[in-house]
């Protein structure tokens, strides 16, 4: 399909919907390539059983547990931070809220099949629904990833339905597919108002849901009797290592996009820097967290707890403890507290730092405790098999190409708002300015000195 | 395609997020049920759903409220 | 778009199949036993109890499918001339055991007592083996098929435990 | 109701590993090759746990005691189980129904005592044992959890026994296998609640302690202390 170039002012944003390179589906072809092979691990497994995973007796939880923990994790980027942008109003939210969005549905769709894969049974999955037990943390946590997930399209597809009309008034490919996605939507003033309504009606609602889902998920830890587990604020530490890994692997689509689509007009540096800053923040609140947790198991030195502290600061796990805290403390402080590193690429090295180390700190949490039981075992390390990290690159490349193919069907970056920000945002703004400040300053005068200081 | 059949389909995509509503109802009152048969933890049962069961109503509710929003309020003739 | 009504129907009707046919899928059994035996014969004609040849059933869990040991208590002189006696003064005379085929099992984590049913329970064999004097050739399905659905059921009905462990192993 | 408990005396037991190897034959219990034992995925409902060593070292004395499922009156691992695989009985037994196991493995996370064992693969047993599986218990298939029952197959049949000649269960119709087989009688099993039995009385003794009580999970194995 030929690529109709209708002059709009974004044009970039709905280019690479109609215009496909080659690179793309040489990578295309590279993610499905893995991701097959990772299809095919699965398939060995449910033929031959768990065995061919590294699990073994202690360790009876490994691999993808780390994994469904960190995939849900980052699924907080998401929603969480586009509801709090636009709850809170920042008007820098308007180019980055679809990304966030579109990275909750997709990994919150490959991080909820994890328990599944981890299951030595997967056959027998309805019997969760037949005899469940709701006083089991994991059925919790399939109601809530189940809510999150439902909330999360809803609140990723409601933003989009202008710009489906966009697609669909504009003709092209995919027209039957963009009518029925578009809704009838024709950008009158009642149907603007009707979405604006739902939309705030979901912001409002997405976030309890998002934190629900990560507490849950701590709880089907800290809910056990296991040293370094049972804690009361691993809830609220999940969420905030969530929100933390969130803004990363945000960070690192943005950049990635960024370069690839020419987005550089709408993703500028100005959202790094303040992404930047947010990522700064989480990093301190991140580490305090951590301090605390570890502290407090110290300062008790209970022998049980202490053999857990000490197997991850001086034993076994010592190398990915400290590289833990080398990717989630050191690197991001570091980067991001230099007003000469935090440019593009310092952000980027400090993402993808921020990505490994939180899945490392999952990993941390996971396998030790299970590695040291109250009773003298004798155990080992845990060492993962191939299947278990062919399947995990195999999640990450449905993730990659999951958020591909998105980007060929919609536009990455919300048009109607880029274009309603341009419209009605500089002069709402500057109004709103006006109430915050004391006295009662003229519009004319407050433009003059928006004019002089730029 | 006729504006007929597109409405239809619409209204089929919607009626998916009901399904999933009154389904995910079926199921925690099953639960419940079961639960109280088997006199196995009836009150965290009961609190658990009444709370899960209120959040999928209120997001199907929002997206039908946005369905029927955009097609009432949409220019006539179009 | 038609496409697309059609893949939707199909789905949802692969779908409520499935659920349909869930219970539906049986075994089938295509075999014939090797003695065409007449229940009615014996137990109806003769008033033969069917404790008298399965006799496992007082014992044990197992009921036991009676073989040359208890036929040829009565069959070692011939009282009727019909085929299928020769069959069995053959396999009596030869010490051959009759290679009957077992129709009702029970998985081997279900621990099912027929001791339990008959004697403590006292239930009826009727109950779940059907009206087996009535019948003039060996059946060759189950009467009640054996599901726990039809366990349950039953238990449910005459306050019997619904325990798991009671018949789970 | 009787609820079943078991002591175990350490003063009397001689670490001969009597009662693991009645157990895993009583239980078809899988004998693993050695490639998965290595990989640490033995198997065993009871097992000899060595708590410490004592001694340097061509002296080396393993304090070893034998550990099974700890039936306990609070288990943890009930609680999580997301399909009410593993509950408990109300003859106090910790079940565990392995046709509704989904394999999650979370009571295995929970259990403070480790006791549960996960299949791996599909059972297989060496050739040379195969011939001994007991026909009583069920071999259960590869990806779920299984773990120590105090033979309850064995108060199924005895249950049975008792009812139909007319009687209740008295003490010794229902024993599990480690306790029948110990060479030393060093594992008193019985009704707890029966204050006359032996192990109830055991119980009692001054000596005795239960795994990590500090839990609250009120194990229903418990050990009678060694005096030197």
């Amino acid at each position: 399909m030929a690529y109709q170039n209708l002059n709009d002012e974004d044009e970039v944003l709905f280019k690479p919907i109609y215009e496909t390179g080659r690179g793309f589906y040489v990578l295309v072809a590279i993610l499905v390539a893995i991701f097959l092979f990772g299809l095919g691990c699965y398939i060995r497994q449910l033929i031959l059983g768990l065995g061919v995973t590294g699990m073994d007796e202690p360790v009876t939880w490994a691999f993808y547990i780390v994994d469904f923990v960190f995939f849900i994790g980052i699924s907080h980027a998401g929603t969480l931070i586009s509801a709090i942008l636009r709850l809170s109003k920042a008007e820098w939210r308007r180019p980055i809220t679809r990304m966030a969005e579109v990275i909750t549905g997709i990994v919150l769709a490959i991080g909820g099949l994890h328990p599944i894969i981890d299951l030595g049974r997967p056959d027998r999955i309805l019997h969760l629904f037949e005899r469940g037990r709701l006083q089991s943390p994991l059925l919790w946590d399939v109601t809530s990833v189940t809510a999150y997930f439902t909330a999360s399209t809803i609140y990723l597809y409601l933003p989009l339905i202008p710009d489906i009309a966009l697609l669909r008034d504009r003709g092209g490919k995919l027209q039957n597919f963009y009518k029925i996605l578009a809704w009838g939507y024709q950008g009158t003033a009642k149907q603007k108002h009707t979405l604006e309504r739902a939309i705030s009606i979901l912001m409002v609602m997405v976030i309890p849901i998002a934190i629900s889902v990560h507490t849950i998920i701590a709880w089907i830890f800290s809910m056990t009797l296991q040293p370094g587990w049972h804690s009361t604020i691993f809830g609220p530490y999940f969420v905030v290592g969530a929100i933390y890994s969130g803004i990363a692997a945000l960070l690192i689509v943005m950049i990635v996009f960024r370069k690839a689509y020419h987005f550089e007009d709408y993703l500028k540096e100005i959202h790094f820097q303040y992404l930047g800053t947010l990522l700064l923040i989480m990093s301190l609140l991140w580490t305090y967290f951590t301090f605390a947790e570890y502290l407090t198991a110290f300062y008790g030195h209970e022998p049980e707890e202490m053999r857990v502290f000490l197997y991850k600061f001086t034993g076994g796990y010592a190398p990915f403890f400290w590289l833990m805290v080398f990717c989630n403390f050191l690197l991001p402080i570091i980067i991001l507290s230099n007003r000469k590193l935090k440019k593009l690429p310092g952000i980027l090295v400090a993402s993808i730092g921020v990505v490994i180390g939180m899945w490392l700190e999952r990993l941390i949490i996971v396998i030790p405790t299970l590695a040291n039981p109250r009773l003298p075992y004798p155990t080992g390390i845990y060492i993962p098999s191939v299947t278990e990290i062919s399947i995990f690159a195999a999640a990450l490349s449905a993730f990659a190409l999951g958020f591909m193919g998105f980007s060929k069907l919609f536009p990455l970056i919300s048009i109607w708002e880029i274009k309603e920000g341009r419209l009605q945002s500089v002069h709402e703004v500057s109004k709103r300015l006006r109430e915050y400040l004391p006295g009662h300053p003229e519009e004319k005068q407050v433009e003059a000195s928006v004019k002089a200081e730029i | 395609m006729k504006d007929r059949t597109i409405y239809i389909v619409q209204f089929i995509t919607l009626s998916f997020v009901w399904i999933l509503a009154v389904s995910i109802t079926w199921w925690f009152i099953h639960l419940v049920i079961v639960a109280s048969e088997l006199k196995d933890a009836q009150t965290a049962s009961i609190s658990i759903s009444i709370l899960a069961v209120t959040i999928f109503w209120i997001l199907a509710g929002v997206l039908s409220y946005v369905f029927f929003g955009l097609h009432r309020n949409a220019k006539a003739g179009a | 778009m038609k496409k697309f009504l059609i893949l939707i129907v199909t789905v949802i009707g692969f779908a409520a199949g499935i659920y349909t046919m869930r219970g539906a899928i049986d075994k089938h059994y295509e075999f014939t036993q090797p003695i065409d035996f007449s229940h009615y014969v014996h137990a109806s004609k003769y008033k033969i109890p069917c404790i008298a040849c399965h006799q496992h059933v007082l014992f044990g869990a197992r009921a036991g499918i009676p073989n040359i040991e208890i036929c040829g208590a009565c069959h070692s002189t011939p009282m009727k001339k019909t085929p299928g006696e020769e069959q069995v003064f053959g396999y009596v005379k030869s010490h051959k055991q009759i290679p009957w085929y077992s129709i009702y099992y029970v998985p081997d984590y279900v621990y099912f007592s027929h001791l339990r049913h008959v004697v403590i329970g006292k239930l009826d064999c009727k109950l779940c083996h059907g009206d087996m004097a009535a019948f003039t050739s060996p059946p060759i399905t189950q009467f009640l098929k054996i599901r726990m659905s039809n366990c349950i059921d039953c238990h449910q009905k005459r306050h019997a435990s619904t325990d798991c462990w009671q018949c789970h192993r | 109701m009787a609820k079943y408990g078991m002591v175990i005396d350490l003063n009397k037991c001689t670490s001969c590993q009597a009662c693991v190897t009645a157990c895993k034959l009583e239980n078809n219990v899988q004998i693993v090759s050695p490639d998965d034992a290595s990989e640490g995925r033995t198997m065993f409902w009871m097992k000899m746990l060595t708590l410490k060593y004592e001694g340097d070292y061509p002296n080396v004395k393993p304090k070893a005691i034998p550990r099974n499922c700890m039936q306990c009156d609070e288990p943890p691992c009930i609680k999580v189980c997301p399909v009410r695989a593993t509950y408990k009985t109300e003859v106090g037994i910790v079940a565990q129904i392995y046709p509704q196991c989904i394999g999650c493995r979370y009571c295995m996370a929970n259990c403070p005592y480790t006791v549960k064992v996960f299949n791996w693969y599909k059972t297989e047993q060496p050739k040379e044992v195969e011939k001994c599986d007991n026909p009583d218990v069920s071999v259960r298939p590869k990806g779920v959890v299984e773990k120590c029952t105090f033979c309850v197959h064995r108060l199924q049949i005895a249950e049975e026994k008792a009812k139909a000649e007319h009687r209740k269960l008295q003490e010794g119709d229902y024993v599990p296998a480690c306790v029948e087989v110990c060479p030393a009688k060093a594992i008193y099993f019985g009704d707890l609640d029966d204050t006359n039995s032996d192990v109830s009385k055991a119980s009692h003794d001054y000596r005795a302690f239960g795994l990590l009580e500090e839990l609250g999970t009120i194990p229903k194995v418990r050990y009678l202390n060694a005096i030197e």
